[in-house]
């Protein structure tokens, strides 16, 4: 075996040739380094700074747009924050004492490479960013792109995809509520894999992640650390090794890390009984980047310094390098600050639940994090360098050239049906198209029970989960974005993405509260790229402020992208809302005896829609109009209608425009409808555009009356649109046709299983 | 025809948290001197004699096995 | 009455299930996998959830947990024990209900609200239900297909002992569309099915499986 | 310390879904020739050398398979 490479070697070897390139450093970056030591690194701490100042968790290229986040957010906002942008995940007040966070992340590569695992670590590590909030992680939610529903790699991606999805979160305990299923080619070698967990806790157990207190221990627990996920470090390994077993072979390392749900499911009781005893000062999960990120963040959030001796750490291969442990992704294990008095008391509830957990260091006077092995010290930073003040680049911005060509390309020009048969058509070919046919095909393969607090999942607009028996409080989210949308335009793409969120919310009788959001982008190196993505920042933070909800966190994925092209820029929005008594929640489907409304206005908006793509193959012109006043006014409306019974049902229009709400909430009721539409518009447009600020509404006939009075009195736009008829087994709009229920479920639900079984 | 058989097994440095269940639970069992664990797959397949051993490769690496983190073996056992 | 709900370590509906005891009015009483006794329990309840996370076969080496052994004797003694999804797989893998569960044959979990008819309404557990009725509660399992030997299932089939059936579509496989079966005394119930998620429409697709803890309750009170 | 296999496989009358899905998969995928797949586990073992084979059968019949739908063979394949 080579020597180690210590501190004192690194000091007396200033001209060794490192590797940073192949690390992924750029010459200045590695200079920065030096410069910050006054030596070379050495292997540890090139490691360390190498996956710490990566894109993915530096957030070189995003961080300057932050300033939109800040300049955006008002008092009142801050106020309900409990924990906003810096931590593992945003904490906001729901009141009663209680507190939810939440989050989206991405794990969007590892996907392609290996479905299954790809996506079961994506739902383990968003659900270990949740627990180290101190919080029950209690649901899950995973909004999914694929590349087009016909492409031979779909047919591998997706079902994996989901078989990953469900396998970790099934066996986790975590209700799946929701989420995405989106297909477009410009995913197709690169689908995005987002995932949501939610939490609770009373406010005050919120637990932040930081090391204080000058000889408190640090615990590592959870699973043993492998050589999972360094692959780009085994470049290190390689040279320290060379010519032994263990050495050039581990080059050829895949990255892919296999998760142990139950590991984590034990891990999660864990952490809830040390929370529940007080045992902990500061926790932290060990996502990507490792101990690395662990260390060296738990350490700069804290008021001293810490030493880690890194060979305690409990390993599960032969022969790894101090660079290997530090930079080893190995799922399922949390960090934690224990005061010296507790760490008895830590370890027996360890024991209890059969976990591995051992002291690896403690927090020490000073501003340094040293890590020694068998006694020898590998690094010795200040922590804030690796953690925090990584690179920060002001990326070129530019619009596309083409982008004009691409909004003066509008959909005005495209045949559209005329008649009551070519509608009839369009209506059952847009029903089973891929983006808007059932997603049971998937969303059966989630338990969406487990826990007994699932008041709402899909297919219903928004799912909704009961934080408190007693009193029946509750939380309802939505994710959404239509990309389509976004890459016409990306600031009002954005916001019609918070806006389609913020009222999937609202319908099902909850407030909106807070946004987290997930951002999948192409290359930031792309100038035009760069431009999509200040514009969404910036459209979705003054969005916010706008509507009230601040952005309490969220998760960036640049170079998503197939060859040179990109995917749509895709910034997926989630929004959380809050209920009072879950037993106010509205229903998506329809029932005997309510008259239909329609709240909202229409116009002829094509540009981005279903329609055009399914039946013209066609992406141009401008997005639909934004209203955030109107959005506003519509969940006041329907959240008052809730709270006083007016609401039997309520369906959000979007993609597919009425024609597709009307068909989801005859079939999720089961019952039919009689449906008129209005003389003074086209039927097509009434039936198909994708006008934003719409939601279908069934109240019961006896309260019709008094909704509409309300909805008059607020000044919100509102129209009759037909009355259920559960008579009937068909759905009937007058000058359209009428569709049998049976036929419009055949086509809905037949699509997906028809392409993945 | 031929039976052959195709053995596919978690590569040694992935994680293997199905072996592991299985090697934590022996000892509690009362059943000690055994330390490592692993737990693969087993197919046997009956198979005409004109296919050939690249083609069993073909089958085993394409739809048995899982390249990016499985390894696996084919054999064949014997003649019917 | 107390009613025991076991916790392994990767149960995940023992909450469910404790609160389906409530619901019933009657006391539910954690009960550890390394327990030794059951805490002086009228009946028992093995959860669903994936114990020990069920890699090697469902409820594999659940069955040897510590808590079984008195669950074992108790239950040939005659005490209500109740399996549910992984709870009866760890029963049949005990040995206190015939047969095994096996993969879905679609390969998918499935979890699907699911309409059964109840068989058997002379169980502890299932009083309170007509025979013939159809109920519905959600069904959520990767590996629910009841399998048993020829001879295993006529016996089932020529005592009574099917308790539930799938209605309207087997899900998984399983043979006779078999959803639920009971022991010879009859006081041992398994059932891939979860009444206790269908408890209270709220959270559930209907109320249908909190008749199963009533029957329970009723049962033992009239013993 | 001895390697020793232990190969799993669902009971012949019993129903293999996973199996099926192979072999109606081949054909598919261009692939004949297979008339029939059967799917079980394959476990390996790392063995003291005072563990006999009574105990491994004990383990195999008690943990590693379900008598009532599966079959076994152990095998020892080398020592180390
Ligand atoms: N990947 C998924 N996981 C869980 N639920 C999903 C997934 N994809 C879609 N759903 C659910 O299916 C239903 C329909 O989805 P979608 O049409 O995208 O809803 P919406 O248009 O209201 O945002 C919703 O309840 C949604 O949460
Ligand atoms: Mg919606």
């Amino acid at each position: 075996m080579t020597q180690l490479d210590t501190v004192a070697h690194a000091a007396e070897t200033p001209d060794t040739e490192q590797p940073f390139r192949e690390l992924g450093l750029k010459d200045d970056e590695y200079a920065r380094i030096r410069e910050i030591l006054g030596r070379r690194p050495t292997d540890a701490e090139l490691a360390m700074y190498s996956v710490m100042w990566s894109e993915h968790c530096s957030y070189k290229s995003s961080k300057v747009h932050w300033k939109h986040w800040s300049a955006n957010t008002t008092p009142e906002m801050k106020a309900k924050m409990l924990a906003g942008i810096g931590e593992n995940a945003g904490v906001v007040d729901i009141g009663d004492g209680w507190a939810a966070t939440f989050k989206l992340e991405s794990h969007n590569h590892p996907s392609y490479v290996e479905p299954y695992q790809g996506a079961a670590t994506g739902v383990g590590g968003i659900v270990r960013d949740i627990m180290a909030m101190g919080a029950r992680p209690l649901a899950v939610m995973d909004p999914l792109r694929f590349g087009a529903a016909d492409h031979p790699d779909t047919r591998r991606v997706l079902p994996g995809v989901v078989a990953g999805v469900g396998g970790y979160g099934n066996c986790l305990g975590l209700p799946n509520i929701g989420g995405e299923v989106v297909f477009d080619p410009s995913y197709q070698g690169n689908p995005l894999v987002n995932a949501l967990c939610v939490g609770a806790m009373r406010a005050e157990d919120l637990h932040l992640a930081h090391a204080s207190g000058t000889g408190n221990k640090v615990i590592l627990f959870g699973a043993r650390t492998g050589l999972d996920g360094i692959g780009g470090v085994s470049v290190l390994a390689s040279d320290t090794f060379s010519g032994d077993e263990g050495g050039s072979g581990r080059k050829k390392l895949p990255s892919v890390q296999v998760g142990d749900p139950f590991t984590e499911k034990v891990l999660i009781e864990c952490c809830l009984e040390l929370f529940a005893e007080k045992i902990v000062v500061g926790i932290q999960d060990l996502g990507g980047a490792g101990l690395s990120c662990a260390t060296s963040e738990l350490a700069s959030a804290g008021d001293g310094g810490m030493r880690v001796e890194l060979d305690k750490v409990p390993l599960r291969a032969k022969g790894m390098t101090p660079a290997e442990v530090l930079s080893s992704e190995s799922q399922e294990r949390m960090c934690a600050v224990v005061r010296p008095s507790d760490v008895d008391a830590f370890m027996a509830v360890c024991r209890k639940w059969d976990v591995i957990a051992t002291e690896i260091g403690e927090v020490t006077e000073g501003d340094r994090l040293v890590i020694t092995w068998h006694g020898e010290t590998v690094v010795d930073v200040p922590p804030r360098t690796v953690a925090h003040e990584g690179p920060m680049y002001e990326r070129p911005i530019a619009r596309p050239a083409d982008q004009d060509a691409l909004i003066a390309d509008t959909p005005d020009g495209l045949t559209r049906p005329r008649g009551e048969e070519e509608l009839a058509a369009t209506l059952m070919r847009m029903v089973a198209s891929p983006n808007l046919a059932s997603r049971r095909w998937v969303t059966q393969q989630y338990d969406r029970y487990v826990r007994g607090g699932t008041v709402l999942a899909q297919p219903s607009d928004t799912g909704m989960i009961r934080i408190d028996e007693e009193t029946g409080r509750g939380v309802a989210l939505a994710t959404d974005c239509n990309a389509r949308f976004v890459k016409l335009d990306p600031y009002q793409g954005t916001q019609l993405a918070l806006a389609e969120a913020y009222r999937n919310v609202a319908v099902s009788g909850a407030t909106p509260l807070a946004v987290t959001n997930c951002l999948n982008f192409g290359s930031p190196e792309d100038p035009g790229v760069m431009w999509q993505f200040e514009q969404a920042v910036r459209g979705l933070a003054e969005g916010c402020k706008e509507l009230g909800i601040p952005v309490t966190g969220g998760n960036v994925s640049f170079y998503n992208q197939t060859g040179t092209t990109a995917i749509l820029p895709t910034p997926v929005v989630g929004v959380l809302g809050v209920i009072d008594d879950v037993r106010d929640r509205v229903p998506t489907g329809l029932g005997a005896g309510q008259t239909l409304l329609l709240l909202g206005e229409t116009h002829d908006e094509f540009g981005g829609s279903e329609w055009a793509n399914v039946v013209h193959g066609h992406l141009g012109g401008t997005p639909p109009k934004v209203d955030l006043a109107r959005e506003k006014l519509l969940a006041e409306v329907l959240a008052e209608g809730a709270r006083s019974g007016l609401l039997a049902a309520a369906h959000d229009l979007s993609d597919g425009g009425l024609a597709q709400a009307l068909v989801e909430a005859c079939l999720l009721g089961d019952v039919g409808a009689s449906v008129t539409l209005a003389d003074d518009q086209d039927a097509f447009v009434q039936l198909f555009s994708e006008s934003a600020g719409r939601v279908l509404v069934a109240v019961p006939r006896p309260e019709e009356m008094r909704f509409t009075e309300l909805c008059a009195a607020r000044g919100l736009p509102w129209r009759k649109t037909g009355t259920v008829d559960d008579e009937s087994d068909a759905l009937e709009i007058a000058g359209v046709g009428a569709f049998a229920l049976a036929d419009l479920r055949a086509a809905w639900e037949g699509t997906l299983p028809a392409l993945f079984d | 025809m031929a039976r052959v058989v195709v053995d596919v097994m978690p590569k040694p440095e992935i994680l293997d948290p199905q072996g592991q269940a299985v090697a934590r639970a022996l000892p509690r069992l009362g059943f000690d001197g055994i330390s490592d664990v692993r737990q693969g797959k087993h197919f046997e397949l009956e198979v005409a004699d004109d296919v050939d051993d690249e083609t069993l490769a073909k089958i085993a690496v394409g739809l048995l096995s899982n390249p990016v983190i499985e390894d696996f073996v084919v054999r064949r056992v014997g003649q019917e | 009455m107390k009613v025991g709900v076991i916790t392994f370590p990767g149960t995940l509906d023992d909450v469910d299930a404790q609160r389906a005891v409530r619901y019933a009015d009657a006391e539910a009483v954690a009960l550890w996998h390394g327990d030794t006794d059951l805490r002086g329990v009228d009946a028992v309840i093995v959860p669903g959830g994936f114990s020990y996370g069920d890699y090697l076969r469902c409820g594999a080496i659940a069955r040897f947990a510590p808590v079984m052994q008195p669950v074992v004797d108790a239950a040939r003694k005659g005490m209500p024990v109740l399996g549910i999804c992984n709870g009866f797989q760890i029963l049949c893998e005990a040995g206190l209900l015939p047969g095994a569960l096996t993969r879905n044959s679609s390969l998918h979990f499935v979890c699907r609200d699911q309409w059964l008819r109840v068989e058997n309404t002379e169980t502890p557990w299932t009083t309170r239900y007509e025979e013939g009725a159809e109920i519905m509660v959600p069904l959520k399992s990767g590996e629910g297909g009841y399998r048993a030997q020829k001879s295993t299932v006529d016996e089932l089939e020529g005592e009574g002992r099917v308790v539930f059936r799938y209605a309207g579509g087997n899900p998984n496989g399983s043979v006779n569309d078999i959803a639920g079966v009971c022991s010879a005394n009859g006081r041992v119930v398994g059932l891939m099915p979860h009444p206790e998620h269908a408890i209270d429409a709220l959270t559930g697709p209907t109320d249908h499986g909190l008749a199963m803890f009533k029957s329970l309750v009723e049962s033992v009170v009239a013993a």
